[in-house]
């Protein structure tokens, strides 16, 4: 490979024989002893644990839409939705040789519903009635209450599922506050060989009595997962060396730069979104005034230079957002392009001028506008750092609103002190994403039921609606919304209506799809999903990264 | 030992006979607002066995002359000019400011041994007293590092220490004591000349009657010779044969110690002389010397004392008077007449004023 | 004091003070070092107590941060996080009031002798994550701390010695020059040019992670491969520092009378200047190097981070990231008795060290 | 005041090392004073530090003496508001530190007792506490992130070194002769203390702030380059995180590390030429050595 | 009574090196006398380095509190003086230091001694009333005018900086002034002019001195009483030509055995044998404690 020749002194930073290694690059660790996933840090999603340890029933591809049965082989609703029944995969054993039946499913439904201190533990008390096992292979669980979503629980949307199934049969015997699960038995298709603390590094080795190797029979005898080094000039370094095969770490333009200087065994993702599109939240609460008002939403959403923003700031040129979601094949059943041309949103500043003036917030001789005598201030707060792309949004908008005569700032707190302030309702307006939406937008517009909502000073968390929209037909529709099932064909136009009571009200304001460029070194491993055959999620802190890691072959020595 | 005996004998035969020639020295100091010429032109004669007293007011340039006779003068002081002629037994004399190195190591200590001002601070703190004599001792003899231990407590005896104080370090010791270390230290090889600048000023009145008695004893009993270096005319009145006294950078007048205190002949030791007072006898009010001191970066033209002088005339503040024998009454003999830098006596006729 | 109000104490509390004190007068060394330790203890107490009141008044606590990690990925309701905060504000000896925190935390370490559970890798202890790190803080720093000292010594000497030559002058502007760089600057530049650019050194890690850690001299030559860059910036700077205290002390000491005095019995300069002038200037340098010793398991936070170094300093900002307060708190606990304890040993060696210290 | 306008010609003649570090420092302040003006003139008019002003990553150029960043603003512009702010937190931060030092030190070393063992003791704890570290977590965990506060927090830490220093000073000067000459001359301790001592201790409190003010900056700096700075302003150690971070060097627009980097050097070399030009006119022994 | 008087001044100290050993260290022991404004008179207080005699005389000053004894003034204890009398205390006590070097603020100018007398003491209605009030103090110890105003300590002598210092004592007319070695650090030839002056004030201005010195010669020239202190108290008192001329206390026979007298005929060697001995040594020096110990913490 073009790697090797390009420094033949540099030594391999994987233990293993590189050859037969797949080296994920990510970004710090901290653990190495303990794999419980329910205990604070316990695990680290992104050390390889969710992606070639740890498996869950289903696995939903976003690119293509579809959902890939796993452990679980389907899932059944009774009529009223009150109960769920789970059939899993008579084959799947642990890597210890135990059988992973339906015992073990609801030891660990029951487990986390019975320790609220465990981490998801909350949302099983809540919903979950109880759980039987008719037969080794089908688990029936009961719902408090009707929910055609509650099978959302067991499968890999975005990075995880809902519930991880742990082996009654080492569980049982431990406390599940303190058990380190080290090592950590599983049932993916690679064990942990061993963790190097000093190297910020996990080193798993394929096993060889896999269960699904019919399936999914991976050539990478190790996977490495190990810590980016801080800096870009030594994480280019290493790109060129070929010591690693996959990162998010590599800034766009340095890859393309690596590219554009002739490095042959480079490829750059950049087709696949992130799931949650940038977007404005603006605070609805009635106590806001104008805020409050959808024309005021509209007319922030005015002045934002979407545009701007997708190709300049963020820095891979990216896709401007119309829809509260992402652009995925498998969320296009969701949009509706006529609505899209209704609303659309565009980057008009006199738009905006004349939606503020129409409400009242009229231009002062010193420039500003006021509302009802006030003058108008905003802040536009942030919990990325200054310099990251959000930040530069942020500043964009204030600008933007400096301009037309609100005087605005901007605001970086600090990621607790911001979420604290996002949930209590302190805020005006703030960059955020819009992630509700993974399997349906049914999830999204849940956020906007007035029930959830919560008098500013309050924690708004529990019910999601954080931006406390209380607009009368967004809420009818979200609630209808909530008792329907979301695979019925009928419920489309309800849908349609839904993205429309949104549009007209627009608490959230979409502003571009983010895109975290993979970057792959194909100098080993061939077979990566890229831009021109994008079939599968290809970040690697994702559970559906155990597929790329499935179609990878041997790179083809020249 | 033996060897040293037979020194000392030769060096007895040898008293009288010149030691140092000083001759036109000139010592400066580099500073920021000028050059401080400390010490400015001084001739001086020092004979074997004798103990010579410099005498002079603080800042006079005592030390610095001191400094430059053991080639010590250290930036940002300079040699300016001058001879500094070292007169050895049986030998050829040297001029002290021409050798360097090695050579000027094998000088000191065995022939030039120095009491700095301030001696208290002149022993290593870290190190024991026996082993900073041994150092010194190692360094000028070929004798074996046992044979130097062996002196110490011999040498301690003689300036009146118990062989204890060998053992023990710097800040053990007592002012005295340190003062005695030092002193023994300078005579374990016998110099021929001992420079003793301020050996008892920061010690208190007994203290300094035992070193100032030590020393005159050291003087009889090796022939050494001895420079003492104080402002304290009483010190010189104990124990200096001869006394120079300085003012303003240069010798004023140099004349045998009883000349000094009874006769002296330069206006200033005049001043400086009149100025002690005495304990009993009748209390009569001394006159003192009025003025300032000159600054050394800017003498004043002429005698440099004229401004101070109760009988300037004129001349002194133009000509700069010659350093002259002057003939004194009680001493016939050429070596025993004064030497004195007055315009009183370089004139006959105002010699005569004078007297 | 004591003499000036005699009658307020009893007979027997007089006796027993005038005894304490004839004991005192006896072993003045004993009781030295007893009132030393004392005192030790005392300063180690007291820091420990402003470090954790510092942290406690900080905004935010370790729970709120991991709820809010947890919220971060959709496991987590507001209602049931009452029980969850409750449960780890006690295993955190984050519940009670303040004081009752502090006097639990004070159990814990001084009684129990340990630092409480991490958050980064809980339930694993504080003090296993730290003793994890420390081995390469202490083995990248101390060395580079010593070496540093050694030659800083050496050339400071030669500089102090040759104070008169251009050269030395010199050599003296650009080591000032240098000695307040702070080391990251240096750190930066040479992780540049050497491991990015010319690729001469490892840029991150601290060994080869194709070798296991054992006393091999593979192992040992990988660590010192990997270690050199980052010691270097350490080594440079430091030593400027050296440098520069050992030149000012030799010029103090070259001013002394015994130097002069030295000069003036005749001395070979290589005498006077090992016996007499850097014998004396040893002591502090001694002193100085013991403490700064001392403050080598604060890490080196910037070199770390920059190197990607697994020692103390890393840890503490991830610990810091994770708001991890055991951990945080035990390493700035362990940079504390590190630098008070370097401190004790020195000042109790002392008079061993220089005969002129004495406590009697 | 002739007394004033005289100590700062001594100053400035003490040496060409003072004199090289005032330019230095002169020019810093002058470019700190008129920083719109020369950014409105980089920018020929219009904003250079907007968001997509120019294209990104320009490399340096004559419309961009020192090419552009990520977002297509002006490096050289970047530089020059960085340095104000880098300066300014460094004033006030000095300042602070400075004054917090000499209140404590001449509370602590003139009144002595109970209250100097008391406040000595303090300043001896807070000294063995590590200060980075707490300045991590605090500029972690901080919520208020003016320029001011950021001032405060690192001064926080850097006041028991100029406590310290000033209080053996203070000690030193308590008993000299002439103090307690104004004691029978019935001045008051505080005529006594910014009559009598102060004055002698300004050299002092002067270096002491330059340290301070130049430790404060490093300090914030050393924060930012580990990307832990708690401000969201500009300064110059938020442009070496970036450098670092958006991988500037090897995309060749060395202008972002080295602009940083030659500045804070530039400082830091003018308060070290000054400090060392005075020491060595002020310290006899130094003087000796250097035969002046 | 009229004047000061100190009655079982006792002074401790618990010096740092001490403070681990926890002995103390009587820098003055048990010493009452008194200074009486009338007659006017000069009273020495002799003693070896280290006997405690700066240590008496800050503590007149009122600088330094005494562990046990009182000092009174006109018959009240200073310590209890009410504002308004204590005022007319510092009046009327004053100083004048050893060190002419550290007497004065190298910030100032030499004149702001006289000109914060004059503010504080309220010597002159007007600027120029104070400045005649300075001349005319300067004059009176010898000093021109131009040789000292508006310039800095420095660029004055040793000598000339000990005369303004006496000039403000004339410039203030106490009652009393607590001189404390002024003399010790002059040359010969100007120690003379300046205990000449002293000699005036006591004379002109009936100012009493307490003259404190280590030179029995001086303390001779000036005449009047004598005190001599050794290890912190008085051992000896009385008239300076019956002290100083028939001593009776061994301490005091020492110490004038061993002052060199400034005639070469009357050499002690050419005397009878050494008046010390090697025992009589140990036992005279005070064993004065290292207060400052080198690299101690
Ligand atoms: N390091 C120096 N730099 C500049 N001038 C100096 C230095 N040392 C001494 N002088 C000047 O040289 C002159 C002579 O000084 P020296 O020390 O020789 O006097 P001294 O007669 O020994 O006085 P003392 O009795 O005070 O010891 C003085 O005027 C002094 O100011
Ligand atoms: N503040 C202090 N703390 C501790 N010891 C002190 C203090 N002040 C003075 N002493 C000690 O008290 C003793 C008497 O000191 P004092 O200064 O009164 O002596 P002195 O007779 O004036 O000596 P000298 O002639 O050297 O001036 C000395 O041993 C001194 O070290
Ligand atoms: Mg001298
Ligand atoms: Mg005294």
């Amino acid at each position: 490979g073009g790697g090797q020749s390009q420094n033949q002194k540099a030594q391999s930073i994987v233990p293993t024989p590189r050859e037969q290694t797949l080296v994920v690059d990510q970004t710090d660790f901290t653990v190495f002893d303990s794999f419980n996933p329910f205990i604070p840090n316990g695990w680290q999603t992104n050390a390889g644990f969710d992606q070639v340890s740890q498996e869950y029933l289903f696995y939903y591809n976003l690119v293509t839409g579809e959902t890939k049965p796993w452990l679980g082989k389907e899932w059944k609703y009774n009529a009223n939705y009150t109960s769920l029944t789970l059939t899993l995969n008579p084959k799947a054993h642990w890597n210890d040789g135990q059988p992973l039946t339906s015992k073990d499913v609801k030891f660990s439904i029951d487990m986390l519903k019975s320790n609220a201190a465990l981490a998801g533990g909350a949302d099983f008390q809540r919903f979950v009635k109880d759980v039987t096992t008719p037969d080794a292979q089908t688990v029936v669980i009961n719902l408090n209450e009707p929910d055609p979503r509650f099978h959302y629980f067991f499968i890999c949307g975005i990075v995880s599922a809902r519930l991880r199934i742990m082996p009654e049969h080492i569980w049982s015997k431990k406390d599940p506050m303190s058990f380190q699960n080290n090592p950590p038995v599983m049932s993916g298709p690679y064990k942990l060989d061993r963790t190097i603390p000093a190297q910020f590094m996990y080193v798993w080795k394929k096993d060889p009595n896999y269960w699904n190797k019919d399936e999914l029979d991976p050539k990478p005898e190790y996977v490495v997962y190990r810590s980016s080094p801080k800096s870009q000039d030594a994480e280019v370094g290493q790109f060129k060396q070929a010591q690693f095969d996959i990162t998010t770490n590599i800034d766009y333009k340095q890859a393309s730069a690596i590219k554009n200087t002739g490095y042959a065994n480079i490829s750059i993702i950049t087709k696949f979104v992130d799931p949650c599109p940038r977007a404005f939240a603006i605070n609805c609460d009635p106590s806001k005034g104008l805020l409050a008002d959808p024309r005021m939403h509209w007319a922030i959403s005015y002045l934002v230079d979407r545009k701007q923003d997708g190709e300049k700031i963020w820095p891979v040129p990216t896709p401007v957002a119309q829809f509260p979601w992402a652009n995925y094949q498998g969320n296009d059943k969701w949009s509706n392009q006529e609505l899209a041309s209704k609303y659309q949103l565009t980057y008009d500043p006199k738009k905006a001028a004349a939606l503020l003036d129409e409400m009242g917030a009229t231009l002062g001789s010193n420039g500003k506008r006021s509302y009802q005598g006030k003058p108008l201030h905003y802040e536009v707060s942030t919990s990325s750092k200054v310099g990251d792309p959000e930040y530069i949004f942020a500043q964009n908008l204030a600008d933007e609103l400096n301009k037309v005569g609100i005087d605005a700032t901007v605001r970086y707190y600090e990621g607790a002190t911001w979420q604290d302030r996002f949930n209590q309702g302190n805020f005006d307006i703030t960059g955020y994403y819009i992630c509700g939406n993974v399997f349906d937008p049914g999830q999204l517009y849940t956020y906007f039921e007035t029930a959830k909502t919560k008098p500013i000073g309050q924690d708004a968390t529990a019910g999601g609606n954080l931006t406390r929209a209380q607009y009368k037909d967004l809420d009818e529709l979200a609630r209808k919304l909530d008792g329907s099932d979301p695979s019925d064909p009928k419920n489309k136009g309800l849908y349609d209506q839904a993205l429309e009571a949104f549009y007209k009200n627009l608490p959230y304001i979409p502003i571009c799809q983010t895109v975290y460029p993979s970057i792959v070194n194909t100098s080993y491993w061939s077979g990566w999903p890229l831009d021109d055959n994008l079939n599968q999620v290809p970040l690697n802190w994702w559970g559906q990264f155990l597929f790329v890691i499935g179609n990878l072959k041997p790179a083809a020595k020249s | 030992m033996a060897k040293n005996a037979l020194k000392t004998v030769e060096k007895k035969t040898a008293v009288g006979s010149p030691l140092l020639d000083i001759e036109d020295l000139k010592v400066y100091y580099n500073t920021i607002s000028g050059v401080a010429q400390a010490v400015d032109g001084v001739n001086l004669q020092i004979k074997r066995g004798e103990i010579l007293g410099i005498a002079g007011e603080s800042g006079c340039g005592k030390s610095t002359l001191t400094t430059a006779l053991l080639r010590l003068t250290k930036p940002p002081a300079y040699v300016a000019a001058g001879r500094i002629l070292f007169y050895p037994l049986n030998q050829q004399p040297i001029n002290l400011l021409e050798v360097d190195g090695p050579d000027l190591r094998a000088f000191r200590w065995r022939n030039l041994a120095y009491l700095p001002q301030g001696s208290m601070s002149a022993l290593n703190p870290v190190l024991r007293v026996k082993d900073q004599f041994s150092d010194v001792m190692l360094e000028h003899s070929e004798m074996s590092k046992r044979d130097a231990l062996a002196m110490v407590p011999d040498l301690l005896k003689q300036v009146g220490l118990e062989a204890y104080v060998a053992n023990m370090y710097p800040h053990e010791l007592s002012g005295g004591m340190k003062q005695r270390v030092t002193l023994a230290m300078a005579i374990a090889l016998e110099p021929d000349l001992l420079v003793a600048d301020e050996p008892t000023t920061a010690l208190d009145v007994h203290v300094q009657r035992v070193i100032i008695q030590m020393l005159a004893g050291l003087r009889d009993k090796m022939g050494m010779t001895v420079i003492i270096v104080t402002h304290d005319m009483a010190v010189h009145a104990e124990l200096a044969d001869r006394v120079a006294v300085m003012y303003a950078g240069g010798v004023v007048e140099v004349g045998d110690v009883r000349q000094i205190f009874k006769a002296p002949k330069h206006p200033y030791t005049r001043g400086l002389i009149g100025s002690i007072p005495r304990i009993g006898g009748e209390r009569i009010r001394l006159g003192g010397i009025g003025g300032n001191t000159p600054s050394p970066r800017n003498w004043p033209t002429g005698c440099r004392f004229h401004p101070r002088c109760p009988q300037a005339m004129p001349i002194c503040s133009q000509e700069t008077p010659a350093f002259l024998p002057v003939a004194n009454e009680a001493g016939s003999k050429v070596e025993l007449q004064p030497l004195v830098a007055c315009h009183l006596y370089s004139h006959p006729e105002a010699e005569g004023t004078s007297r | 004091m004591i003499t000036s109000k005699p009658d307020r104490l009893g007979l027997s509390g007089r006796q027993v003070l005038s005894a304490y004190r004839s004991w005192r007068t006896a072993h003045p060394l004993i009781a030295y070092a007893i009132r030393r330790f004392i005192a030790y203890l005392f300063t180690l107490w007291a820091a420990f107590t402003v470090t954790f009141f510092f942290f406690r008044l900080i905004p935010g606590n370790p729970i709120a941060g991991y709820i809010q990690s947890l919220q971060a990925k959709q496991v987590y309701n507001a209602q049931a996080s009452v029980d969850m905060v409750k449960y780890y504000n006690r295993i955190f000896g984050l519940d009670g009031n303040l004081f009752q925190q502090y006097t639990h935390y004070m159990y814990q370490v001084f009684i129990q002798h340990d630092l409480g559970p991490s958050l980064l890798s809980f339930p694993t202890p504080s003090q296993v994550l730290i003793m994890r790190a420390l081995p390469w803080t202490i083995g990248l720093l101390g060395l580079a701390t010593i070496i540093a000292w050694v030659l800083g010594i050496i050339f400071g000497a030669l500089l102090g010695w040759k104070r008169d030559k251009k050269v030395a002058d010199w050599v003296t502007n650009i080591t000032i020059g240098l000695s307040h760089i702070p080391y990251y600057f240096v750190a930066l530049i040479l992780v540049f040019f050497l491991a990015y650019q010319m690729n001469l050194f490892p840029s991150t890690a601290a060994y080869d992670p194709g070798i296991d850690p054992a006393i091999s001299w593979d192992f040992i030559e990988s660590v010192v491969e990997h270690g050199l860059l980052p010691a270097f910036s350490i080594v440079v700077i430091g030593m400027c520092g050296w440098m520069l205290s050992t030149r000012m002390l030799l010029v103090t000491i070259l001013g002394e009378d015994y130097l002069t005095f030295a000069e003036a019995k005749g001395l070979k300069p290589r005498q006077i200047l090992m016996r007499y002038a850097l014998r004396n200037c040893y002591l502090p340098q001694i002193t100085g190097l013991g403490i700064t010793l001392g403050t080598i398991f604060n890490g080196n936070v910037l070199v770390e981070q920059l190197f990607v170094y697994p020692g103390i300093g890393n840890l503490f900002v991830t610990a810091v990231q994770q708001l991890d307060y055991n951990t945080i708190q035990g390493i700035v606990a362990l940079a504390i008795f590190g630098v008070l304890t370097a401190n004790l040993i020195i000042d109790l060696l002392l008079p061993a060290l220089d005969p002129r210290v004495k406590y009697a | 005041m002739r007394r004033f306008i005289q100590a700062i010609r001594g100053f400035w003649s003490a040496s060409h090392k003072v004199q090289i570090g005032i330019v230095i420092l002169a020019f810093f302040i002058l470019v700190a004073l008129f920083h719109p003006l020369i950014n409105s003139a980089i920018g020929h008019g219009s904003d250079p530090l907007a968001v997509s002003a120019s294209e990104a990553w320009e490399l340096p150029n004559a419309q961009h003496l020192l090419g552009t960043d990520r977002y297509g603003r002006d490096i050289l512009a970047m530089t020059v508001t960085a340095t104000v702010a880098s300066l300014e937190v460094g004033t006030i931060a000095g300042l602070l530190s400075t004054i917090i030092g000499v209140v404590v030190a001449f509370v602590a070393g003139y009144k002595g007792g109970k209250l100097d063992s008391f406040l000595s003791g303090f300043t001896d704890i807070i000294l063995v506490v590590p200060s980075f570290p707490l300045l991590i977590t605090l500029s972690a965990y901080t919520t208020k992130v003016s320029l001011f506060f950021i001032a405060l927090m690192l001064a926080i830490f850097s006041w028991p070194f100029a406590a310290r220093t000033i209080r053996s000073q203070v000690l030193s000067l308590r008993n000299r002769p002439y103090v307690e000459l104004a004691k029978v001359t019935k001045l008051n301790d505080f005529e006594i203390i910014f009559m009598e001592l102060l004055p002698n201790l300004l050299p002092f409190i002067g270096v002491g702030f330059a340290s301070a003010a130049l430790g404060s900056i490093f300090a914030l700096v050393g924060l930012e380059v580990i990307g832990l700075g708690p401000s969201g302003t500009l300064d110059l150690g938020l442009m070496l995180n970036w450098a670092q971070s958006w991988g500037a060097l090897t995309l060749g627009c060395w202008p972002l590390f080295v602009a940083p980097v030659v500045v804070l050097t530039l400082l830091f070399l003018a308060v070290n030429l000054i400090n060392i030009g005075l020491e060595e006119v002020y310290n006899p022994r130094l003087r000796k050595m250097a035969g002046a | 009574m009229q004047g000061i008087e100190l009655d079982n001044i006792t002074q401790t100290f618990r010096g740092a090196a001490m403070r681990s050993t926890g002995s103390e260290f009587k820098a003055v022991d048990n010493v009452s006398f008194s200074l009486d404004a009338d007659p006017p008179q000069i009273v020495s207080l002799v003693g070896q380095s280290g006997s405690g005699k700066s240590t008496i005389a800050r503590i007149i000053l009122g600088l330094q509190k005494p562990t046990s004894g009182s000092v009174t003034y006109n018959g009240k204890d200073i310590y209890k003086l009410s504002s308004k009398e204590y005022d007319i205390y510092r009046r009327e006590v004053q100083p004048v230091f050893q060190d002419p070097y550290g007497i004065f603020n190298p910030f100032y100018r030499v004149d702001r001694v006289f000109w914060t007398a004059i503010n504080k003491f309220k010597l002159a209605s007007s600027k120029q009333k104070g400045l005649a009030l300075i001349e005319e103090a300067l004059q009176a110890v010898d000093l021109r005018p131009e040789d000292v105003l508006k310039r800095y300590p420095h660029q004055l002598s040793g000598g000339q900086r000990q005369r303004v210092m006496l000039a403000r004592v004339h410039l203030l007319q106490p009652k009393f002034i607590i001189a404390d070695e002024p003399v010790s650090m002059l040359d010969a030839a100007v120690r003379v002019l300046f205990l000449n002056i002293l000699l005036d004030f006591k004379q002109k201005y009936g100012m009493t001195t307490l003259f404190i010195t280590h030179d029995l010669s001086t303390a001779y020239y000036v005449g009047g009483e004598i005190m001599v202190i050794s290890r912190g108290q008085i051992v000896e008192r009385g008239s300076v030509d019956t002290v100083l001329v028939q001593p009776s206390h061994p301490y005091t026979q020492m110490l004038l055995a061993s002052v060199p007298v400034p005639d070469p005929d009357a050499r002690w060697h050419e005397k009878t044998e050494s008046p010390l001995k090697q025992e009589e040594e140990k036992a005279v020096i005070p064993q004065i404690p290292d207060l400052e110990v080198p690299g101690s913490i």
